[in-house]
């Protein structure tokens, strides 16, 4: 699979079809892999494919300096490829200009502290039911196997991993679940990586940082964490793929994306809408329906 | 002669100075999370050798938020009231050497001319106990940057598992030797530290490399990767760039210190909307050359223990190690060639 | 032990509107022994505050033979929005005097030109000021100032009043299209005016401050008229939060700003890697 | 400090409501001009559409130091914007299940729909509102988090 996605990265910038392919290489501490960005047709055999490919490259589609390059390929996982779908349909990237290949992932592992793989997939992956990269141009991997994994996953899609524990922590009681992340924020150091690694965080500037009226404290006490991360998590609503980048660039560990799973709950439960499923969806935010529920309104 | 304390000893002492109303500071395990926290209770704290933290201690010489002053207006004239000085006695048990190491790099910097006294009362009143590593990952690198497993800058005292329960002390400074006077006791056993990280690199010659290429086109191809979200920053141990910022209303409020981090866009743009700072290779250039050519020109360290704590939080498995790996073998190697 | 972060309360004494967005601002100590103990150097800043909002860096715009402090500001930002509104009798903040100074001893003896642009008036006009004070010890004095507009013109009524002083030539000048019918300065780009100075680089120098399209331009003419690098000055700024060589953001490369600034001459301009 | 609290000396909630200035503003207005009385605990805010209101500001609300807040505008269909209302609905559905998880008392967030005829129903709702985060007592959750430094 691997010597099949170097071979259409390949042809693609031998072709001139993309001036640069965004993917994975082994670039890190030990091989770690992260992003490497492949010009040229002779590099490409620095592109890897395995079930260590973690971060979500869609970030890099909205930064300047990856702009620069010219005309994109990116490879993406199926929960990545979603976030293009929401860049595209937001209208931050144009989606004719961006070659996107999609793989064939058959869940990614997770990492201890040191990055080294566990050997245990990760929470999102267990629930995954989009093995095969969805509106993509060009698909790597075997499509039929993608379906077997999507299949089996399909009954505990919306119990088990991430929204297991979810569930875990609405079992609590209001006032635990307000300590739990009392206790999880008091270590935030309000670094915004969580924003930096999200792809859908694009904004040229972040309310954060807006000072003309600050509209939330920088300061990393309680209260500017609370403030920041509701506004973080809520920004995303309708909009998170769920693909975890904000949990894993959190240097303090904080288990952010049940946030984000929490909207996307609800966007799916009371509007049926999942974010990035379709090409071309309006926003969940900013549409409306005339009967949307409303027995909460008084 | 070797001093030996155990380990019920230490949460002993841990306990007597909480009691005695001083700030205990430990590592504290949360699942698959170490963090150094203050601690209230001495059986919160894992008194073991730790490598991989999500924090470091600098946060209690030089925390995440402090406030500077608090003021108050009074029809025409403003009262600025001083913060508070910074009082109780503060120990810090289980550091990892590369932690201890940031304060005595950090002590120029915040006593150069002007001297910060947030920074150095806090660590005029704190004792660092240290534990000697006694293994290390692929990320450290502190033999790299003069440092090693048993490193004693900073520390007041170490101590060396011997894996029955019980640490050998050395003491280094009167601080050090005053936190044990009573406890430890003498014994034949000594203890050592692990085998210092390997690197295939030399920070020297990469050193004059960041000094000598500040235009080079390399900074932007090094930090492509690079989304700048700056948990490198905060969870360094040396990291020590500020923001200071004014909250509360025009009436009442304060001032306050905060991290910062010179990976953020945001950093050095000026009122006007120009950014001398304006790509992330630039951004990744100013961290790299602070950390390996300016802070070594004015004060001789380097500002790096080699605690791999950047690249262990890094989201793109970027951070030091990776970018001084990469400059070796992209340009320094080809220099030598 | 002192608290570097804290800034004195600074009576303000009087504002005076410069432009349509640049005020000057007259300050000084309410604590009678900081007034005092008080003393800075020609070319020195400070840090500013509105107490609440925040602080912000400018140069001390006035010589030091005063009892008081001058600063201008632009309303461009946080600080200077809410700044804006003070008026005398509010109370703002101060910390500083920060930075190294312009060599006015060294400049004894020598001609003095005086190359400005828009908004950069202020760090020049100190220096101004102070070799009018004494007059006697420096020689022919040339200020060429220009600015986009006439209406962007600081320091308007000064320029006339130093231009009464004997051996003191002052040219001000407006961009093309920027005149008005009763402007009676001259027309055209700072760089052209300095040309027709005719100023000499013969025991001489220059400080030269203001947007980097002027400098650009103005340097070779100096160049040109004899200047050598180490006696055209300049007076840099960048983003600064403690002004005590701290805080981690106004270096170009290894040079803080803050402390070994603002002030700079050619020839250690061209040891700054271009960080700013 | 409110004259309340010191005539009965208890625990006084402070109540923000964020309203619309075409329906709850004016149905607020028409219960003054009624003479319909309500308790003074409550602080309106006034804002073009509830489709304006950021719930960034009700977490703000909070961090002042309120113990309950409202959200009230136009009923559907009635917007002066034709969807201002619709558009705020739609979030205000998902911001309460954010605040759910967070663990942010539910009871304390509250939504109407009120027109410029229905002095009355502002006067009841807001009654109600008093009374219940009354009961409640302080949101010291909040409070705390705000507190500690």
């Amino acid at each position: 699979m691997e010597n099949q996605l170097r071979n259409a990265i390949r042809k693609l910038l031998e072709e001139k079809t993309v001036d640069v392919a965004i993917g994975y290489g082994r670039v890190g501490v030990g091989g770690a892999v992260g992003a490497v960005f492949v010009t040229d047709p002779s590099e490409v055999d620095r592109l890897v494919w395995n079930a260590e490919c973690r971060q979500n490259l869609a970030v890099h589609l909205s930064r300047p300096e990856v702009k620069a390059l010219g005309k994109p390929a990116i490879v993406v996982k199926g929960c990545d490829a979603r976030a293009v779908v929401v860049l595209a349909n937001e209208g931050q990237i144009d989606r004719e200009n961006v070659v996107v290949v999609g793989v064939v992932c058959e869940g990614i592992q997770g990492a201890d502290a040191s990055g080294v793989a566990t050997g245990t997939l990760l929470d999102k992956c267990v629930t995954c039911v989009e093995h095969a990269a969805q509106n993509v141009d060009i698909l790597i991997g075997d499509a039929a196997k993608a379906a077997e994994l999507d299949a089996a996953n399909a009954p505990n899609a919306k119990t088990a991993g991430k929204q297991a524990k979810l569930a875990a922590l609405l079992q609590k009681t209001p006032e635990e679940r307000f300590q739990y992340w009392r206790d999880e924020f008091s270590r935030c150091v309000r670094c915004h990586a969580c924003r930096q690694s999200c792809p859908l965080c694009y904004c040229n500037r972040c309310v954060a940082d807006k000072n003309r009226p600050t509209r939330i404290d920088t300061s990393a006490t309680l209260k500017g964490n609370f403030a920041w991360n509701i506004l973080r998590a809520f920004h995303l609503a309708g909009r998170c793929v769920g693909c975890g980048a904000c949990s894993a660039a959190c240097p303090a560990g904080i288990d952010l994306d049940l946030l984000n799973l929490t909207l996307a709950n609800a966007a799916d439960e009371q509007f049926g809408y999942v974010a990035g499923k379709e090409l071309g969806a309006a926003p969940l935010i900013g549409t409306y329906a005339e009967n949307d529920k409303e027995e909460f309104i008084r | 002669m070797s001093q030996v304390v155990t380990l019920e000893q230490l949460k002993k002492l841990a306990a007597d100075k909480l009691s005695a109303g001083a700030r205990v500071v430990a590592p504290v395990v949360d699942g698959g999370l170490v963090s150094f926290k203050e601690i209230s209770d001495a059986a919160q704290a894992t008194f073991a050798p730790q490598v991989r933290v999500q924090n470091s201690i600098k946060e209690f010489f030089f925390p995440k938020h402090e406030v500077i002053f608090t003021f108050v207006r009074k029809g025409n004239d403003v009262e600025v009231i001083d913060a508070p000085d910074f009082e109780d006695d503060q120990i810090i048990i289980g550091a990892r050497p590369c932690d201890a190491a940031a304060l005595p790099i950090l002590d120029p910097l915040f006593g150069w001319d002007y001297q910060d006294r947030f920074f150095q009362q806090r660590r005029a009143k704190t004792t660092v106990v240290t534990f000697a590593c006694k293994e290390t990952d692929a990320h450290c690198f502190c033999a790299a940057v003069d440092g090693g497993p048993d490193n004693q800058a900073g520390s007041d005292a170490m101590l060396f598992d011997l894996g029955d329960g019980s640490f050998e002390v050395r003491t280094f400074t009167d601080k050090g030797a005053a936190l044990f006077a009573g406890i430890a006791t003498e014994s034949d056993k000594t203890g050592s530290a692990c085998a210092p990280p390997t690197c295939d690199f030399d920070v020297e010659k990469v050193a004059v490399w960041i000094t000598e290429n500040f235009g080079s086109p390399e900074w932007e191809k090094l930090s492509l990767r690079c989304v700048g979200c700056g948990a490198c920053a905060y969870v360094c141990p040396t990291c020590h760039c500020f923001d200071i910022v004014d909250e509360g209303s025009y009436s009442k409020g304060q001032r306050v210190k905060n991290w910062d981090a010179c990976q953020a866009g945001m950093f050095t743009l000026h009122a006007s909307g120009h950014n001398p700072r304006s790509t992330q290779g630039k951004r990744q250039r100013q961290r790299l050359t602070h950390k390996f050519s300016i802070y070594p020109g004015k004060f001789g360290p380097y500002l790096c223990t080699g605690c791999g704590n950047c690249s262990r939080s890094c989201g793109a498995s970027f951070g030091v190690r990776p970018a001084l790996e990469t400059l070796n073998a992209d340009v320094v190697q080809n220099q030598e060639d | 032990m002192e608290n570097i972060y804290k800034p004195d309360a600074m009576e303000v004494l009087e504002v005076t509107q410069e432009t349509a967005d640049v005020k000057r601002v007259r300050i000084w100590f309410r604590d009678p022994e900081k007034a005092a103990e008080f003393k800075f150097n020609i070319g020195q800043f400070g840090l500013y505050s509105v107490f609440g909002v925040g602080e912000s860096t400018f140069n001390i715009c006035c010589s030091n033979s005063k009892k008081y402090i001058e600063f201008c500001f632009r309303k461009t930002g946080r600080v200077t929005e809410r700044m804006w509104d003070v008026e005398p009798g509010d109370t703002i903040g101060f910390r500083g005097p920060y930075g190294n100074s312009y060599p006015m001893k060294e400049w004894e003896g020598k001609n003095l030109v005086f190359v400005a642009g828009g908004i950069a008036m202020p760090p020049i006009r100190c220096a101004i000021q102070y070799a009018l004070e004494n007059r006697e010890k420096y020689g022919k004095i040339t200020i060429v100032y220009g600015a986009r507009t006439v209406g962007d013109l600081v320091c308007k009524s000064e320029l006339d009043e130093w231009a009464k002083y004997p051996n003191v030539d002052v040219l001000k000048t407006v961009d093309p299209g920027g005149e008005t019918p009763d402007w009676d300065g001259r027309v055209g780009f700072v760089p052209t005016v300095l040309g027709e100075a005719g100023v000499s680089g013969d025991n001489s120098v220059a400080l030269v401050v203001g947007p980097p399209i002027m400098i650009k331009f103005s340097l070779p003419v100096l160049e040109k008229s004899g200047f050598s690098d180490d006696a055209i000055f300049t007076s840099l700024e960048n983003r600064m939060k403690c002004g005590l060589g701290k805080c981690g953001r106004c270096n170009c490369g290894s040079v803080y700003v803050c402390k070994e600034g603002p002030v700079f001459t050619l020839a250690d301009m061209k040891e700054l890697p271009d960080d700013f | 400090m409110n004259p309340e609290t010191k005539t009965t000396g208890g625990f006084e909630p402070k109540i923000v409501a964020f309203v619309c200035n075409w329906c709850t503003y004016l149905g607020a207005d028409l219960a003054g001009t009624n003479r319909l009385e309500y308790p003074a605990n409550v602080r309106i805010v006034r804002l073009p559409c509830t489709g304006r209101v950021d719930f960034n500001l009700l977490v703000k609300a909070f961090e002042v130091g309120a113990d309950a807040v409202l959200v009230s505008g136009c009923h559907p269909g009635d917007c002066h914007y034709a969807a201002g209302n619709f558009h705020a609905r739609r979030r205000w559905g998902l911001f309460r299940e954010l605040l759910d998880t967070l663990g942010v008392d539910s009871r304390r967030v509250h939504f109407s729909w009120i027109s410029a005829a229905e002095g009355a129903k502002f006067q009841k709702l807001v009654t109600e509102i008093v009374e219940k985060t009354r009961e409640l007592g302080p949101y010291e959750d909040y409070k705390a988090i705000v507190a500690e430094k």
